[in-house]
C-alpha cells in the first residue's frame, strides 16, 4: 500500500503529467479531476488521524525528503484539497489545453508538499514547484505579469533558501523537530548565557522569512505581483491561486512561529501584548487590509477587484498571526479557511462570467442576474460570506478575529481591521450592482448560465460556506485539535470565547424568520411596478463620459481623487524602476566591459596579474 | 644542353648525397654507412629530377680539375675583394661611387649562371641584383670611368670585361 | 582487462584523427559517419573505464612507457576523471551526430580531425597526473578550440578566434612561468610528488607560482575578468563545438584549476588565492547574468549564462571544503547536460531558421515544438527549479558556501539568479506565446538526443541520489589530496 | 601616453613580483630531482646517450605525443581556415635564376640533412622536430623560388596521417607487448641494440619515433607553408 | 642579485606583454605573444641550468654528474613547437580577418561585443 | 700547441675580424645597397675562416677527429653557397620594394631595363608587370 | 685556446652592431640584412662554442640553424618583393 501522504502529494502531479502527455480532450479532463479528487478523498479519510504520526520519506541521496501529517497540516491540506478540487472542476470548463492541466495540477502538488513537508528543504522544494507551476499558468497569459510575479517570488524563495541554509549550517539538520528543539534550546541558552544565534542573525533570519512568506501571502508592500498575476491567468485557476497558494505564505508564517517563535520572543520581547516581531507582521497585515481594500474599490476590472480584495483579506489573516495569542492564531486559521472558501467561490464565479461573456470590466456588464441565476445565487453567498454577514463562514471567522484583536488591547490594529470591513462593503456593492443588476448591454442577451463542472465546483464551495457558517463549531473543533486545547469553546453552532459568544444557529433562525416576514410583506403588500432591466431612463441632460459616475464606470472617482496623493506612492512602480535600473545597468556594464577590443581584454588580464603581484609581495 | 638519362642523373645525385653523408658523419661505422646509403638512395630517388639535368657528366675529369683550380682562384679574388671592402669601410672618407651596371654573360646553363652570380656577389664591391637571360644587373660600389659611358653596348662591354669575364673562363669549362 | 588499456582513451581519438586523411577521399558523408563511429567507440571505452573505477573504487593509474611516476608521466583516472571521460565522450558522440546535420562548411575532414582532437585534449586534461603534461593537453584543447572557433571562416569567427588566442596565449605563458618556478623549487612535475613537496617550498616561490598557475588556468576556466574571449568564441564557433565548449572544455579548465589548487593546498598563500577565486567567481556570476539579460542573440545569451554558471562552479570548487568541491562537481555534471541540450537545440534552430537571433525563436513552440520543449526544459533547469537537476547542485553549493561562511556570496549569486530567471522566462515566453508559423519537420536523430538529455535532466531532478553519490566520490577525488598521493605509485626518487 | 605609462608601471610591478619569485630558485643551482635520476639511468634504461631525447621520446613520451598532436592540429587548423574552393599562388614576381638554381642544388642536401638530424636524434641534439623543420625548409625554398610550385597535398596529408598513426601504433604495440602504452618494446623487451649504445642502431624505439615525427613534421610544416602561400581566386 | 638570464627572461615576457597591451597592429600583438613565449622558454632553460655543467648528452666524455638538467630542455622543445603551432593558427586567422575586415587594427576588430 | 692549432686559430682570428668588419660596414655605409656591399661578403669570408679554422684547430686538439673538419667544411660550403644567394635576394627585394639608390649613385641600368621590358610586354601579358 | 675571449669579443661587437642596424632600420630590408649578418655570425659563434665545450654535436646545431635562417631570410626577401 502506497503511503497516503505520498498519494496526496504526488497524485496531482502524476495526473498532470499524464494529462499533458496524452492530451486527449475529455480524457485529460477526467484524469485531471481524478488527480484532484484522490487527494481530497485521502484528506477526508485521514480526518482525525493526524495524531497517528503518519509520515513518509524519500531518500534522494542529496538529502532525505520527509513528509508528515500534523493537525495543522491536515487543516491546510484540507483547505487545499477542497478548494483545489473545486478549482479543477472549474478548469474542466475553462482550461485551454493540456498545458494548463499540467501546471495547475503541478501547483496543487506544490501546495500539498509545502503543507506536508516535515523539513525545511522539502518545504522549500515544493514551495518552488508551486511557484514555478503557478508562474507558468500566468506566463501563458501575460509575460509582464508573470515576470513580476516570478521575480518577486524568486526573491522570496531565495531569501528563504538563504535562511534555510543558514539554519542548516547552524543546526546541522533540516528536520522541523530538530530545528525547533535547537531554537528552543537556544532560547534557554540566551536566557542563561550565550546563544548560538546572535541578535543580528535572528533579525536577518526573521527578515528573510518575512520577505519569503510575505511575497507569497501578498503582504504589503510585497503584494504588487498579485493583482496582475491573479487576473492574468485562467480564472478557475485563480480560485486555487488565491484560495490555496496564498495560504502557503500563511502556513509559512505559522511554521516560523512554531520553529523559532520562542527564540524570537526571547530575543526581541513584546510590544504591548503581542510579540514585537509578530507586531511587525500584524501591522504590515493591517496596512495590507487597507491598501488592498482601497485599491479594490478603485478597480474597473472584476478580476482585479477580486485580486485586490484577496490581498486585503489575507491581511486579516496576517493580523491574526501577528498578534500571536492562541486565540488570534486560531482566528487567523479560521479566516484562512473562510477566505479560501469564499474567495475560491468568487473566482469561480468570475471564471464563469468571463467564460460566458468574454468580458472583464464593469463597463461592459450589467443585468446578468437574470441570465445567470445560478451563478448569481452562488456569488451572492460569496458576497455575504466576504462581507461578513451571518450566518456564513466569513462572519464567524471575522468575528473571532475582531474579538481576538480587540481583546488584546491593540487599537491601531483593531481600527485597521474595522476599516477593512467597511471598505469591503464598498467594493462589493459596486460589484453586486454593476455586474448583476442594472441595464444589461445588448450583446449579453444570449449569455448562458454556468456550465456543469463550474456549477458543481461553485456549489461545493458554496455549500461549505454555508455549512461551516452555520456550524462553526466544526471548524473550532479542528482548530482546538491543532492547539491541543479548547481555546474556542461552545458547541457545533456556538462559538464561545469566554468574553463573547456567537450562536450561528440562533442567528440563522432570526434570519429565516426575518426573511419569511419580509417575504410575507412583499407578497401581501402593494404590487410594485416591475421594470425590465433593459429599460433605461435618462433625464434630459446627456451624460458626459469624462465624469460619468455610473456604477459601472468611475464610480469611485471622487475617492480616487481624494487618495491621489497616496496613490502616487506606488511600490509597483518602484520595483519596476529597480528592474529597469538593473537592466540598464546590465546593458551599460556589458557594453563597457565586453567592448569587443581584445586589447582591453588583455588589460583585464594585466589587472588581475597586478592584483596578484601587489597582493603577493 | 640536353638532358642525361634518368639513371645517370639518379646515380649522380646518389653519389653526391652519399659523399655529403660521409662528410656529415665522418664515420666508417657500418651502421652509419649502410643507413646513409639507404637514405641517400631514398632522397636521391625523390630529388634527382630537381637536382641535376646532366647527371654523371658532371663528374668528367676536366670539369673536376677546373673546379679544383677554380677554388683557390676564386678564394684569392674573394680575399682581395674583402680587403678592398675593408679599405672602404675603414677609410674615414668612405670612398664609394655606387651604381647599377649591366653585364652580359656567355654562360648558358643555370648552374653556371648561379656560380657566376655568386662569384660576382662575393668579389670586388659587386652584388648581383638580378639575372635576366644573359643579362646581369649588378650593384657596383665603385663604378669605374670606363663604364660611365652613355652608350649601352660600350657600357656592357666595359662592365662585362671587369666583372664577369674573369670568372667565365673557368666556369665555362666547369658548367658548359 | 588490464587497467593500462585506459590509455586507449588517448590513443583512440589520436589514431582516429590521424586516420582521417586516409579516408578523406570517400567523401563528406563518410567522414561524418566515421566521426560518429569513433566517438561511439570512445563512449564504449569511457564506459568501461568508468565501470572499472567505480566498481573497484580504485583509480586506474596509466603509466606511459611503463615508467613509474615521477620518472614517467602517469594518467590518474580516479573517480573524477572516470566520470568526466564519460561526459566528454558522450557529449562528443551526441555532437558528432549533430555535426552530421549542422556542419556544411568545408573542409569536413579537417573539422572531424579537430573535433576528435578537442575531445582528446579535454580527456587528457582531466586524466593527466603531470603538471607539464597538463599544459600540453591544455594547449591541444586550446589550439583545436582556436581552430574550431574560426572554422566558419567568417570575419567574426576569425575575430573571436584571435581574441581567444591572444588571451589564451597570455594565460598559457604565465601558466608555464608558474610551472617553471614550481619545477625549480621541487625538481619534479608530477602532481602527486608536488603535493608531497608543496609544504616545503620557499614561501614566495610558492605564492608566485600558485598565483601564476591559477591565473593561467582561470583564463581557460572563463573566470571574470579573464573570460572576455568566451562569449565571442561561443557565439562564433559552429554550434556543436559551442556545446562542447560549454559542456566539457571549460569544465576541464575548471577541473585543472581545482586539482592544482588542492594539490598545492600546503603551499603558502593558498588561502589568499581561494579567496580571490571566490571573489572572481562571484563576479563572474553577476557579470555573466547581467550581460545575458538583454542579449538579442540567444546563442550569446546562453553563452553568458554558461559563463555565469561556470563562475558558480568556481566558487564551489574554491570553498576549500569537501562539500564545496562535491557540490561543484555535481554542478559541473548537471551544467554539462543542460548546456549540451541548450546549445544543441539553439544551434538546431540556428541552422534550421537561419540564425539564433531572438526573432527566430518567436513561435518556435508551434514551428518546432520538440526543440522548443528541449530549450524550455533546459532553461527551466538552469533557473534552478526543483524537479530539474540543476536545482540540487545549486542548493548543495549554497549550503556549502553558507557552511564556509560565505553568506555574501550566496546572496549575490542568488540575486544574479533572479536576473537569470528573467531572461530565460522571456525566452520561454517568446517561444511559446508569441509569433506564428508553419510546423517544420524536426530531425529525428537530433530530437532523440535532445529528448534523452531532457529526460536525463528530469531524471536527475527527480532522483538525484545516483549522480550525487558519483559527484561526492569525484569531489573526494579532488579534495582528498592525501589519498591522491597514496594512490599514485611514486617511486623513491629523491624524496 | 598615459596608457603606455600605466602599462610600464604595471609591468614593472609584475616584473618585480616575478623576480621575487625567481629569487627563490637561484640561477645555476643544482635543483635536480627527477632530472638527476634521468642522467644516472638514461643509458641503461633507454639506450640513448642524449638525455634530452630520452626524456622527450621515452620518459616523457606522452608529452611528445601531445606535441606532435599540437603541430598536427596547427597544420589541420591552418588547412581548415585557409581552405577555399579554388586557390592558387598569386605571386607578383618570379624568383630569379640565382634563387631557382640555388634551390635546385640545395634541395636534396637539405632533405638529406633533415633526415640525418632526426635519425641521429638519440645521439645528438635535435630529433624529429628540427629534422622535420629542416625538411620543410627545403620545401619552403621550392615555394620561394618557383611561384608555380605546389606540394602534392593529398599525398602529403596521407603521409602525415600515416606517420601519426605509426607513432600511436608504436605506442599501442608497447601496450600489447609490454603492458604499457608507449612502452619501449624494442629496447626493453627485445633488447635490440643493447651492445650499440652511442651508435646508430640503439636507443630502442627513439629513432623509429623520431623518424615518424620527422616525416610528420616535415609534411605538416610544408602543408602549412602551402596553405599560407595560396590565395583564393575567382572561379 | 638576479641572474642576467632570469632578468632577460622576465624582460622578454614583459616586453612581449607590453606589445600586446599597446600595439594596435594585430601582427605586432602576435609578435608580442611570441616574444613572451621566448621569454618563458628562456626562463625554463635557465631554471634547468647548473653552474659548470654541460649539455645533457652523455657522449664525448660527459658523465651523469657533468650534465645539466635535461627536463627543462625537453619541456622547452615542446613549448617551442606549441608556440609555433599557435603562431601558425593565429596567422591563418589573421589572414581571414584581413580578407573580411580589410584591416589588422585591433580597434577595428570589434564586431563581436557586448 | 702544434701547427694545426696555430693555423686553425689564425684562421679563426681572421674570420672573427671579418665578422667585425662586416658589422662595421653595416653601420658605416650610407644606404642599404652599400651596406650589403660591405657586409655580406665580409660575413661570408669570416664564416669561412671561422668554420674551417675550427675544423683544423680541432684536429690539433686531443679530442678532435676528422669529423670536425668534414662537418665544418660542409657548413662552410653551405654558407658559401647560400650567403650570396640571400644577399642577392635581399638586394633584389630592396630594389623591387622601391628603396631608392643612394643619392651619390652614378647610374641605374636596371631601371632602364625594366622600363624597356614593361613597354615591350604591354598589352601582351599585363599581369607580369615586373618591378615598380 | 688563448685567444678565445678575443674572438668572442669580436663576435659580440659584431652582434651588437648588427643589433643596432636592426633597431635603427630605416628600411625593412636594412633590418633584414642585419638579421642575415646576425645569423651568419651566430652560426660562427656556435661552431666556436662547439670547440670551446669540445662538443662536436653543436656543429649539427649550427648547420640546422644556418639552414633555417637561410630559409627565413629568403622568405622575407621574397615577401618584400611581392614574390609570395
Ligand atoms: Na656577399
Ligand atoms: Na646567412
Amino acid at each position: 500500500m502506497i503511503n497516503e501522504l505520498a498519494l496526496i502529494v504526488f497524485t496531482p502531479l502524476l495526473a498532470g503529467v499524464l494529462a499533458w502527455l496524452l492530451n486527449i480532450r475529455g480524457l485529460r479532463e477526467a484524469i485531471g479531476v481524478i488527480g484532484a479528487a484522490v487527494p481530497l478523498a485521502y484528506v477526508a479519510m485521514l480526518h482525525g488521524k493526524a495524531a497517528e504520526g503518519l509520515s513518509f520519506a524519500i531518500n534522494l541521496g542529496v538529502f532525505n525528503m520527509t513528509f508528515a501529517l500534523s493537525q495543522l497540516s491536515w487543516f491546510f491540506v484540507g483547505i487545499a484539497a477542497l478548494v483545489g478540487f473545486s478549482a479543477v472542476l472549474g478548469l474542466v470548463s475553462t482550461a485551454r489545453g493540456s498545458y494548463e492541466w499540467l501546471f495547475a495540477l503541478m501547483s496543487l502538488t506544490g501546495a500539498f508538499g509545502v503543507f506536508l513537508a516535515n523539513d525545511l528543504m522539502t518545504f522549500f522544494i515544493f514551495w518552488e514547484i508551486m511557484t514555478f507551476a503557478s508562474f507558468m499558468m500566468v506566463l501563458r497569459y501575460n509575460r509582464q505579469a508573470s515576470l513580476k510575479y516570478f521575480v518577486l517570488s524568486i526573491v522570496g524563495a531565495y531569501a528563504m533558501l538563504i535562511a534555510i541554509a543558514f539554519i542548516y549550517v547552524k543546526v546541522g539538520s533540516f528536520d522541523f523537530s530538530a530545528v525547533r528543539s535547537a531554537f528552543i534550546e537556544d532560547a534557554y541558552a540566551r536566557m542563561f548565557g550565550s546563544a548560538t544565534f546572535s541578535s543580528g542573525e535572528l533579525m536577518t533570519l526573521f527578515g528573510l522569512f518575512l520577505v519569503a512568506f510575505g511575497v507569497k501571502a501578498g503582504l504589503f508592500p510585497l503584494h504588487v505581483w498579485a493583482p496582475d498575476a491573479y487576473s492574468e491567468t485562467n480564472q478557475s485557476y485563480t480560485a486555487m491561486f488565491s484560495g490555496v497558494l496564498s495560504k502557503t505564505g500563511i502556513y509559512g508564517f505559522i511554521m516560523m512561529y512554531i520553529l523559532m517563535g520562542t527564540r524570537l520572543m526571547v530575543e526581541f520581547g513584546m510590544f504591548r501584548s503581542a510579540p514585537k516581531f509578530g507586531y511587525i507582521i500584524a501591522f504590515l497585515g493591517g496596512l495590507t487590509i487597507i491598501v488592498g481594500g482601497l485599491l479594490a474599490a478603485l478597480q474597473e476590472d472584476i478580476r482585479k477587484l477580486f485580486a485586490y480584495s484577496s490581498i486585503s483579506q489575507v491581511g486579516y489573516i496576517l493580523v491574526g498571526i501577528g498578534v500571536g495569542t492562541a486565540l488570534s492564531m486560531q482566528a487567523a486559521l479560521f479566516h484562512a479557511l473562510s477566505h479560501a472558501l469564499f474567495k475560491g467561490l468568487f473566482f469561480l464565479a468570475v471564471a464563469t462570467i468571463v467564460y460566458r461573456t468574454g468580458k472583464t470590466t464593469f463597463a461592459d456588464m450589467g443585468g446578468l442576474a437574470e441570465k445567470m441565476p445560478f451563478t448569481f445565487a452562488m456569488t451572492f453567498i460569496a458576497i455575504l460570506s466576504l462581507a461578513g454577514i451571518p450566518p456564513l463562514v466569513g462572519f464567524a471567522s471575522k468575528w473571532v478575529l475582531f474579538e481576538a484583536v480587540i481583546s488584546q488591547n491593540l487599537p491601531i490594529l483593531g481600527g485597521m481591521v474595522f476599516f477593512g470591513s467597511a471598505i469591503g462593503f464598498v467594493y462589493l456593492i459596486r460589484f453586486t450592482y454593476a455586474v448583476w443588476f442594472g441595464q444589461r448591454p445588448t450583446d449579453l442577451d444570449d449569455t448562458k448560465d454556468a456550465p456543469l463542472p463550474l456549477a458543481v465546483g461553485m456549489a461545493i464551495l458554496a455549500l461549505f460556506n454555508v455549512v461551516l457558517g452555520i456550524a462553526p463549531g466544526l471548524v473550532a473543533r479542528e482548530l482546538n485539535r491543532i492547539f491541543g486545547r479548547d481555546i474556542i469553546g461552545g458547541n457545533l453552532f456556538v462559538l464561545d470565547l469566554g468574553f463573547g459568544k456567537y450562536n450561528a444557529l440562533a442567528i440563522l433562525t432570526y434570519l429565516i424568520v426575518g426573511i419569511a416576514i419580509a417575504g410575507l410583506i412583499y407578497l401581501l403588500g402593494a404590487k410594485a411596478r416591475k421594470v425590465p432591466v433593459t429599460d433605461t431612463y435618462q433625464s434630459g441632460n446627456p451624460v458626459t463620459m469624462e465624469y460619468n459616475l455610473t456604477i459601472r464606470r468611475n464610480f469611485f472617482l471622487p475617492l480616487k481623487e481624494t487618495l491621489s496623493g497616496w496613490l502616487r506612492i506606488s511600490f509597483d512602480k518602484t520595483y519596476r524602476n529597480i528592474g529597469a535600473w538593473v537592466e540598464d545597468f546590465g546593458e551599460v556594464m556589458r557594453n563597457y566591459l565586453y567592448n569587443g577590443n581584445v586589447q582591453s581584454y588583455a588589460w583585464y588580464l594585466l589587472l588581475v596579474l597586478l592584483i596578484l603581484a601587489i597582493w603577493g609581495v | 644542353m640536353e638532358e642525361a638519362s634518368k639513371v645517370s642523373r639518379y646515380l649522380y645525385t646518389l653519389i653526391v648525397l652519399f659523399l655529403i653523408w660521409l662528410a656529415l658523419t665522418a664515420s666508417l661505422d657500418p651502421q652509419e654507412l649502410t643507413f646513409g646509403f639507404i637514405l641517400s638512395a631514398i632522397v636521391a630517388a625523390i630529388t634527382y629530377p630537381i637536382f641535376t639535368t646532366r647527371g654523371l657528366a658532371n663528374l668528367h675529369p676536366k670539369r673536376i680539375a677546373y673546379a679544383i683550380v677554380y677554388v683557390p682562384y676564386f678564394l684569392w679574388a674573394m680575399i682581395m675583394a674583402n680587403l678592398d671592402v675593408a679599405y672602404r669601410v675603414l677609410h674615414p672618407k668612405r670612398p664609394i661611387r655606387p651604381g647599377i651596371v649591366h653585364c652580359r654573360t656567355v654562360l648558358k646553363t643555370n648552374p653556371g649562371k648561379l656560380a657566376l652570380a655568386n662569384s660576382i656577389t662575393l668579389t670586388p664591391g659587386t652584388i648581383t641584383l638580378d639575372v635576366d637571360g644573359d643579362d646581369y644587373f649588378i650593384h657596383w660600389i665603385w663604378v669605374p670611368d670606363e663604364a660611365l659611358t652613355e652608350k649601352e653596348e660600350e657600357h656592357v662591354k666595359a662592365a662585362s670585361e671587369k666583372i664577369t669575364a674573369p670568372f667565365e673562363k673557368f666556369l665555362k669549362v666547369i658548367f658548359e | 582487462m588490464n587497467g593500462q588499456y585506459a590509455s586507449l582513451l588517448i590513443a583512440l581519438p589520436l589514431i582516429s584523427a590521424f586516420f582521417v586523411p586516409l579516408i578523406k577521399g570517400l567523401g563528406d558523408r563518410a567522414v561524418k559517419y566515421y566521426l560518429i563511429l569513433v566517438t561511439a567507440v570512445q563512449v564504449g571505452i569511457a564506459g568501461w573505464v568508468f565501470r572499472e573505477v567505480y566498481s573497484t573504487g580504485k583509480p586506474i593509474i596509466v603509466m606511459a612507457g611503463g615508467w613509474n611516476p615521477p620518472v614517467g608521466i602517469n594518467l590518474y583516472i580516479g573517480h573524477f576523471a572516470a566520470l568526466f571521460v564519460v561526459i566528454v565522450a558522450l557529449t562528443s558522440f551526441f555532437m558528432a551526430i549533430f555535426s552530421a546535420k549542422a556542419i556544411e562548411t568545408e573542409p569536413t575532414d579537417k573539422y572531424a580531425m579537430l573535433f576528435l582532437l578537442l575531445m582528446l585534449g579535454a580527456t587528457g586534461m582531466i586524466a593527466t597526473g603531470d603538471i607539464f603534461n597538463l599544459f600540453v593537453f591544455m594547449e591541444i584543447t586550446a589550439i583545436s578550440a582556436y581552430a574550431l572557433t574560426a572554422y566558419n571562416k567568417t570575419g567574426e569567427a576569425a575575430e573571436a578566434s584571435l581574441k581567444y588566442m591572444i588571451l589564451g596565449g597570455i594565460g598559457s605563458s604565465f601558466f608555464l612561468v608558474g610551472v617553471a618556478l614550481l619545477y625549480g623549487a621541487t625538481g619534479t612535475l608530477n602532481m602527486a610528488q608536488l603535493a608531497q613537496l608543496a609544504g616545503g617550498i620557499n614561501a614566495t616561490v610558492a605564492q608566485v607560482s600558485l598565483a601564476l598557475i591559477i591565473f593561467g588556468l582561470a583564463v581557460e576556466a572563463e573566470l571574470f575578468p579573464l573570460n572576455a574571449w568566451a562569449p565571442d568564441a561561443y557565439q562564433a564557433a559552429p554550434h556543436p563545438i559551442t556545446a562542447m565548449f560549454s559542456a566539457f572544455v571549460v569544465k576541464a579548465g575548471l577541473y585543472a584549476m581545482a586539482r592544482i589548487l588542492y594539490i598545492l593546498s600546503a603551499a603558502s598563500g593558498w588561502a589568499d588565492i581561494t579567496r580571490l577565486l571566490i571573489v572572481l567567481g562571484t563576479l563572474t556570476v553577476i557579470v555573466g547574468e547581467l550581460s545575458a539579460l538583454r542579449q538579442r542573440d540567444v546563442k550569446r545569451m546562453i553563452a553568458y549564462s554558461s559563463i555565469a554558471q561556470v563562475g558558480l562552479i568556481a566558487v564551489a570548487l574554491a570553498l576549500g571544503t569537501a562539500d564545496g568541491v562535491s557540490a561543484g562537481v555535481f554542478h559541473m555534471v548537471n551544467h554539462a547536460i543542460v548546456k549540451a541540450l541548450l546549445f544543441l537545440a539553439v544551434g538546431y534552430v540556428g541552422i534550421t531558421l537561419g540564425g539564433t537571433a531572438v526573432e527566430n525563436f518567436e513561435g518556435l513552440g508551434k514551428r518546432m515544438p520538440l526543440t522548443a520543449f528541449s530549450i524550455t526544459v533546459g532553461a527551466v533547469a538552469v533557473m534552478g527549479i526543483p524537479l530539474f537537476n540543476v536545482f540540487w547542485s545549486k542548493v548543495r553549493i549554497i549550503l556549502a558556501a553558507m557552511d564556509a561562511n560565505y553568506t555574501w556570496v550566496v546572496a549575490l549569486v542568488l540575486a544574479a539568479s533572479v536576473v537569470e530567471a528573467v531572461y530565460y522566462i522571456r525566452l520561454i515566453h517568446t517561444m511559446w506565446f508569441t509569433g506564428e508559423g508553419e510546423r517544420i519537420h524536426e530531425n529525428i536523430a537530433i530530437g532523440t538526443i535532445a529528448l534523452f538529455l531532457a529526460l536525463l535532466i528530469i531524471f536527475i531532478g527527480l532522483y538525484p541520489d545516483y549522480f550525487w553519490t558519483l559527484s561526492q566520490k569525484a569531489g573526494q577525488d579532488i579534495f582528498n589530496v592525501v589519498q591522491y598521493v597514496k594512490n599514485v605509485p611514486l617511486m623513491g626518487v629523491g624524496s | 601616453m598615459l596608457k603606455r605609462a600605466l602599462a610600464i608601471i604595471s609591468l614593472l610591478i609584475i616584473g618585480y613580483w616575478l623576480a621575487q619569485g625567481l629569487a627563490g630558485v637561484p640561477f645555476g643551482q643544482d635543483k635536480m630531482l627527477v632530472g638527476q635520476y634521468y642522467l644516472d639511468n638514461v643509458r641503461e634504461q633507454t639506450g640513448a646517450v642524449n638525455a634530452v631525447t630520452a626524456v622527450v621520446v621515452n620518459y616523457r613520451g606522452f608529452d611528445t605525443l601531445g606535441e606532435v598532436t599540437v603541430l598536427f592540429i596547427a597544420s589541420t587548423g591552418v588547412g581548415a581556415l585557409l581552405w577555399r574552393k579554388k586557390r592558387e599562388r598569386t605571386a607578383k614576381t618570379e624568383g630569379s635564376v640565382v634563387l631557382k638554381t640555388g634551390t635546385e642544388l640545395l634541395f636534396p642536401f637539405i632533405v638529406l640533412f633533415g633526415a640525418y638530424i632526426f635519425i641521429h636524434g638519440h645521439l645528438t641534439p635535435g630529433g624529429g622536430f628540427p629534422g622535420g623543420a629542416t625538411i620543410a625548409t627545403a620545401f619552403l625554398l621550392l615555394y620561394m623560388a618557383f611561384v608555380g610550385y605546389e606540394i602534392p597535398h593529398r599525398a602529403f596529408e596521407k603521409v602525415e596521417g600515416a606517420a601519426g598513426m605509426g607513432y600511436v601504433l608504436v605506442g599501442l604495440i608497447g601496450l600489447a607487448i609490454g603492458g604499457y602504452f608507449l612502452f619501449d618494446w624494442i629496447w626493453l623487451t627485445w633488447k635490440w641494440g643493447a651492445g650499440n649504445i652511442g651508435r646508430l642502431f640503439s636507443a630502442g624505439f627513439i629513432p623509429v619515433i623520431y623518424t615518424l615525427i620527422g616525416i610528420k613534421v616535415g609534411t605538416e610544416l610544408s602543408g602549412i607553408i602551402d596553405n599560407m602561400l595560396k590565395e583564393e581566386v575567382g572561379e | 642579485m638576479i641572474s642576467v638570464y632570469y632578468f632577460g627572461a622576465i624582460s622578454l615576457i614583459l616586453i612581449g606583454l607590453y606589445a600586446v597591451l599597446v600595439k594596435k597592429n594585430l601582427l605586432k600583438i602576435l609578435v608580442g605573444l611570441s616574444i613572451m613565449e621566448t621569454g618563458v622558454n628562456l626562463l625554463l632553460v635557465s631554471i634547468g641550468y647548473v653552474s659548470g655543467r654541460s649539455a645533457p648528452i652523455l657522449s664525448e666524455g660527459i658523465g651523469p654528474n657533468q650534465a645539466v638538467d635535461p627536463i627543462p630542455q625537453a619541456l622547452v622543445l615542446t613549448a617551442i613547437v606549441i608556440g609555433v603551432a599557435t603562431t601558425a593558427m593565429a596567422l591563418s586567422a589573421a589572414i581571414i580577418l584581413y580578407e573580411k575586415y580589410g584591416t589588422l587594427n585591433v580597434d577595428e576588430m570589434r564586431r563581436l561585443r557586448g | 700547441m702544434n701547427v694545426l692549432t696555430a693555423l686553425g686559430e689564425a684562421l679563426v682570428l681572421i674570420g672573427t675580424f671579418f665578422y667585425f668588419l662586416s658589422a662595421l660596414g653595416l653601420i658605416r655605409m650610407p644606404d642599404v645597397y652599400n651596406r650589403m656591399q660591405t657586409s655580406t661578403k665580409s660575413a661570408t669570408l669570416g664564416s669561412l675562416g671561422v668554420m674551417v679554422g675550427v675544423g683544423i684547430w680541432a684536429l690539433g686538439e686531443d679530442f678532435g677527429s676528422v669529423a670536425w673538419l668534414t662537418k665544418t667544411i660542409v657548413i662552410a660550403v653551405f654558407l658559401l653557397l647560400t650567403n650570396p644567394i640571400s644577399a642577392h635576394a635581399l638586394i633584389r627585394a630592396a630594389y623591387r620594394s622601391g628603396i631608392p639608390l643612394w643619392e651619390g649613385s652614378v647610374m641605374d641600368k636596371y631601371r632602364d631595363h625594366i622600363e624597356a621590358k614593361a613597354k615591350g610586354e604591354e598589352g601582351e601579358t599585363p599581369k607580369e608587370g615586373g618591378g615598380e | 685556446m688563448i685567444g678565445i675571449n678575443v674572438y668572442l669579443a669580436l663576435i659580440a661587437i659584431a652582434t651588437l652592431l648588427s643589433m643596432y642596424r636592426f633597431m635603427a632600420g630605416p628600411t625593412t630590408v636594412d633590418r633584414l640584412v642585419a638579421v642575415d649578418i646576425m645569423t651568419t655570425v651566430t652560426a660562427g659563434l656556435m661552431v666556436l662554442l662547439a670547440l670551446y665545450y669540445q662538443r662536436m654535436i653543436l656543429l649539427d646545431v649550427a648547420l640546422v640553424y644556418a639552414i633555417l635562417a637561410f630559409g627565413g631570410v629568403i622568405a622575407f626577401a621574397r615577401y618584400l618583393e611581392g614574390g609570395l
